[in-house]
């Protein structure tokens, strides 16, 4: 199915909630409204002709200059075999959004690496713990406003 | 450790333990033998990869994408440069093209060789792993003659390759085709077929097509599981669509479909379907250029592209957006390991402790790829 | 042993009671030195060989650095070991912790006492030879987990219960099957059992020809011999890939050395046992009917022995080279299914014949019919 | 029952089968593949990616090697010599840093200026001894001026080099 019309049904289902379609990213992507996320999401996984059976890549984006933050879903279906990205953009100083584990169980780790690196919180989630770095780290590394610890317990960096 | 529940016991299996493949930590629950919970902890190998990419120019990058998968440095950075030539719009000669699917497929085989010994080893036989690492060190002869280098290649550049093949590499490419065939059935005599061996893998683990797609399992783990799917046919990049080749899915000949033996036996399969692929190009490898005309300086307009790869373990992706300057704006890298990883506390429950290994082994993560 | 004590002490005046006790005792020191060198010898020479096999078996060398043909590199090795620090837990239980490697090397050496070397080199000839070295080889399990128990360590316990339970179990295949082997020449002296199986070519008048049941007898206990030296594939207590090192986890330098010569010691014992009870022992084949010195028929017959305990040796290293490993529930299927009900119909059938057939055995019969 | 002793037979089969490879293996010398390292040294094809050397005389102090480096390895400090041509004071090549990646030699315009030789034993006591210093030392320079071309890319990727 083309991207293309797969917004079309989700504006048809949603409405205002999706916000943009955007063409020039590869694959296109469609801009949505925070709150709808998790909605969405579960439509695009069990809606009819939809199937998007996995989730390939949930990333978190830190857009400083625009003040917000942004999560990107990279959707797949490989019973259909069309993809899309899905986009919600944040608040940049207080980051929240729906978590879509309980649509795609393989997310629970992305959103802890987003939560880890970027500070984004996913609300609902079960176990939103750091997963690469070390429990006590302090910051967000991937940040564009990230500064680098001058220590970390005993060691120098 | 305390634990309200008395009768079971808490168990740190790693980050220094003989079979989690590097650094793993598995935080595991035991009731005697039998586990009733396995906590994966990560990130002992954590480099920011991501971060430093932000940092780095474009072809700066490349070296580094070696040191995500470096069992197949190759493939991965041949992810990387497919990323950055889509942004760029970068069209590859037809040469390099065949060169590219030549290293990649030959580096497919000695990926999966160190698969196979590896687990082979956790399963108690050593041997393997023995004659595995030999075959090994012959694709690494070919590649130090393509490139200079053992492991981290850094062979597959934005635009192209970063030289031509010498004199040679097609004859002693040849010779090891040759070669291979009758080893990967000594291989199968030794270990796939063995009935302790299939004892221990038949009905284990067993993931589900389902499950696969929740935990977007990808690679050989997700065809074990009986789909066919493989982006070198669903999405042909390079010149895969030229080429004749199968692809196996797993059939359950042992027990259930998409159990461990099954995982393990599409390493095998895959890697006689790459032998094949690598012979096919031999025979298209026609005079050209090696690389097509890439500037020094790397300026991709400002953009953002998700590209994904098939590698040894599953699919690669780059999702890369640039601002228009030298340097990424963001790298974010979907390393197959970190999915097909997070499926073990699901699978790893009412298993015993040596089925863990097995399904550490069988699913073939690699830590320096998870972490980053 | 005994003998050499009487006869000395015959010649002796019976009024220096003191005297004779302290020349027993000597004599009884000296033998014990003497069994103690020759087995460290022995057990350093098969590290040595158990590396060379594998070397040789996994298309590589092996050690080759120390003395020639790295013959010297188990002295190297004992050196080093003896080097390290020794470690002993802060939580360990002290006591049960040292004392282990101590009762496990104890209990290895002292199964060599009741083999019968050559005719008339023994250490004691004791009349229920067999019964004690199944008695004497079961408390290897108590010591192990003494130290597994001592360690305070999560996988230690792992190990020194499966060592247990591992040897327990696989006792009574042992028995059962020794048991078919014993009927025959109806003693438990394992002098007995040698020169019962004299003459018939040397090599038909074994205990392992005499009739059909004795042969799978044979195979039976060496299987399970292999489970009760816990070596792979049965080599589940101390599993790398699994539970890191098993009982002897913590144990560094001289105490796990005492550990790891156990484990060649046992191999002796069982390899000696078996061929003794069925490859005839010391029985020279073929050309044991010519007569020679007799020096030169005790050095013969010694070698003779040691070369069939080594072959025996050999292929339980082969086998480890070979196999991978079972899993727990799959070792006790294999024990508590297999083996045992195997073992008990066989000794059953092996009753029913000599019941039957008296001692004869198959090669008795042809020879009747071809002298008749 | 027939099960039972149809898997015993195929148990005892494939474990022959498998010990059937592994003596053809253990019998037989030929079979071994490994090399005596010390002794018998493997000569490392053309275009071996080896210790990095620099041929100090026709560098041009241009810095394209230690713009590229990913990780940050090649120190290069210039001066303009009596003739106004830049001249590489300090060359200096952190052995330990190096990836070798060949991005310098790439990006060397001159030939056969940086190359790779074929070189891969060179451990050393301290990480001191690793650095491998080219520079010419003192220039009789023109002018005082001094670039520090020391490039901010990749300041990152020290830990990442292993």
């Amino acid at each position: 199915m083309e991207p293309k019309k797969i917004y079309g049904i989700l504006s048809e289902k949603f409405g205002g909630k999706i916000k943009q379609f955007v063409e020039n990213t590869l694959p296109p992507s469609v801009l949505v409204e925070t709150d709808a996320i998790a909605d969405v999401c579960r439509f695009l996984k069990e809606g009819d002709g939809l199937d998007f059976t996995s989730l390939m890549c949930l990333s978190g984006v830190d857009l400083k200059e625009q003040g917000r933050m942004a999560v990107v879903y990279h959707l797949h279906s490989m019973k259909q075999k069309h993809k899309i990205t899905i986009k919600v953009e944040l608040d940049r100083n207080n980051p929240h959004v729906q978590t879509v584990e309980q649509v795609w169980p393989g997310a629970n780790w992305y959103e802890r690496e987003a939560y880890d690196l970027l500070g984004i919180v996913f609300d609902g989630h079960s176990d939103l713990r750091r997963i690469l770095l070390p429990e006590d780290w302090e910051g967000h590394p991937l940040r564009k406003d990230y500064v680098y610890p001058k220590r970390y317990h005993t060691w120098d960096v | 450790m305390t634990n309200a529940d008395e009768k079971f016991m808490q168990v740190n299996m790693g980050p220094q333990h003989p079979s989690t493949h590097g650094v793993l930590r598995l935080l595991v629950t035991t009731d005697g033998e039998v586990l009733s919970g396995v906590k994966p902890y990560i990130g002992y190998l954590h480099r920011a990869l991501e971060k430093i990419a932000e940092r780095v120019t474009y072809p700066q990058f490349s070296p580094f994408t070696d040191r995500l998968d470096y069992l197949a440095s190759m493939n991965c950075n041949l992810a990387y440069a497919m990323t950055v030539e889509k942004l760029l719009n970068i069209e590859v000669p037809r040469r390099a093209q065949i060169l590219r699917v030549i290293m990649a497929e030959l580096n497919r085989i000695s990926s999966h060789l160190i698969a196979f010994g590896s687990f082979s080893s956790d399963m108690g036989a050593f041997t393997p792993f023995l004659f595995g690492i030999r075959e090994r060190e012959f694709i690494n002869d070919l590649f130090e003659i393509a490139c200079g280098a053992r492991l981290t290649y850094n062979y597959i550049r934005i635009g192209g390759v970063s030289k031509d093949i010498p004199g040679g590499f097609i004859e002693k490419t040849r010779e090891f085709l040759d070669y291979f065939p009758a080893k990967i059935k000594e291989y199968n005599e030794l270990l796939s077929y063995n009935a302790i061996f299939i004892k221990r893998l038949a009905n284990i683990a067993v993931i589900s097509p389902d499950d696969a797609f929740d935990y977007g399992i990808t690679g050989p783990n997700l065809r074990a599981s009986g789909i066919k799917w493989d982006l070198r046919r669903e999405e042909p990049y390079l010149i895969y669509n030229e080429l004749d080749f199968d692809i196996p899915v797993g059939k359950g000949e042992m027990g259930k479909t998409g159990d461990a033996w099954d995982r393990y036996m599409m390493r095998i399969y895959e890697m006689e379907q790459s032998a094949k692929i690598v012979r096919q190009c031999l025979d298209l490898l026609a005079p050209g250029d090696y690389t097509a005309k890439v500037s020094k300086v790397l300026k991709p307009p400002a953009g953002e592209v998700y590209v994904r790869a098939e590698n040894p373990r599953g699919e690669l992706g780059f999702y890369l957006i640039s601002d228009g300057s030298t340097k990424p704006y963001r790298l974010k890298i979907r390393a197959p390991s970190f999915a097909n990883l997070s499926i073990i506390p699901k699978l790893a429950r009412g298993v015993m402790i040596a089925d863990l290994v097995a399904i550490i082994g069988s699913l073939d993560i690699i830590l320096p790829e998870i972490d980053r | 042993m005994t003998e050499l004590i009487n006869r000395i002490l015959s010649g002796m005046s019976p009024t220096m009671p003191l005297t004779r006790l302290l020349i027993t005792i000597l004599i009884m020191v000296v033998s014990a030195a003497i069994v103690l060198a020759v087995s460290l010898l022995y057990e350093g020479f098969a590290t040595y060989a158990e590396r060379k096999v594998a070397g040789d078996i996994q298309a590589r060398i092996g050690p080759n650095r120390v003395g020639p043909y790295g013959l010297l590199q188990f002295v190297a090795d004992g050196v080093k070991l003896l080097l390290k620090e020794d470690i002993i837990p802060f939580y360990a239980d002290r006591w049960l912790f040292i004392i282990a490697p101590y009762i496990v090397f104890t209990v290895s050496f002292a199964a060599f006492v009741p083999l019968s070397y050559s005719d008339h080199v023994s250490i004691a000839n004791l009349n229920v030879g067999v019964l004690y070295m199944i008695a004497i080889s079961s408390v290897v399990s108590m010591a192990i987990l003494m130290g597994a128990w001592g360690s305070n360590n999560k996988w230690s316990l792992f190990g020194g219960m499966r060592a247990v339970a591992q040897i327990v179990s696989y006792e009574i295949p042992i028995v059962l099957s020794l048991l078919a082997a014993i009927i025959i020449p109806a003693s438990l002296s394992m002098r007995d059992i040698i020169a019962y199986q004299s003459g018939g070519l040397g090599i038909f008048r074994w205990l392992v020809f005499n009739n059909p049941f004795t042969l799978i007898a044979f195979f039976v206990y060496f299987i399970a011999a292999i489970a009760e030296v816990n070596r792979t594939p049965f080599d589940i207590p101390e599993a790398e890939s699994e539970i890191v090192a098993g009982y002897h986890t913590e144990y560094t330098g001289m105490r796990f050395a005492f550990f790891f010569m156990a484990e060649y010691g046992d191999m002796f014992v069982v390899s000696a046992i078996a061929a003794t009870l069925f490859l005839g022992g010391w029985q020279i084949p073929f050309i044991g009917g010519i007569p020679m010195p007799v020096w030169l028929r005790e050095v013969l017959q010694v070698g003779v022995f040691f070369t069939k305990v080594f072959l025996l040796i050999y292929v339980m290293m082969w086998i480890r080279w070979t196999l991978p490993r079972l899993r727990v529930d799959q070792l006790m299927e294999l024990c508590w299914k297999y083996l045992t009900p195997i073992a008990l119909f066989n000794l059953i059938g092996a009753s029913v014949w000599v019941l039957l057939l008296h001692d004869r055995g198959v090669y008795d019969i042809i020879a009747r019919v071809f002298t008749r | 029952m027939a099960g039972y002793f149809k898997k015993m037979y195929h148990s005892i089969s494939t474990v022959l089968t498998g010990l059937g490879i592994t003596i053809k293996y253990g019998i037989n010398p030929k079979t071994e593949v490994t090399q005596q390292y010390p002794e018998v040294k493997r000569e490392p094809p053309e275009g071996f990616r080896g210790k990095l050397f620099v041929d100090i005389n026709i560098c041009t102090g241009c810095t394209a090697c230690a713009r590229i480096c990913p990780v940050d390895a090649i120190t290069l400090k210039t001066v303009r010599d009596e003739n106004k041509k830049l001249r590489p004071v300090l060359f200096d090549i952190d052995n330990a840093r190096c990836i070798y990646c060949g991005l310098c030699v790439e990006a060397c315009p001159v030939d056969n200026c940086l190359y790779f030789e074929k070189k891969y034993e060179f451990s050393a006591y301290s990480k001191e001894d690793l650095i491998s210093h080219f520079g010419l030392g003192e220039v009789k320079p023109a002018e005082s001026k001094t670039e520090d071309k020391k490039t901010e890319a990749g300041k990152e990727g020290k830990e990442a080099a292993q």
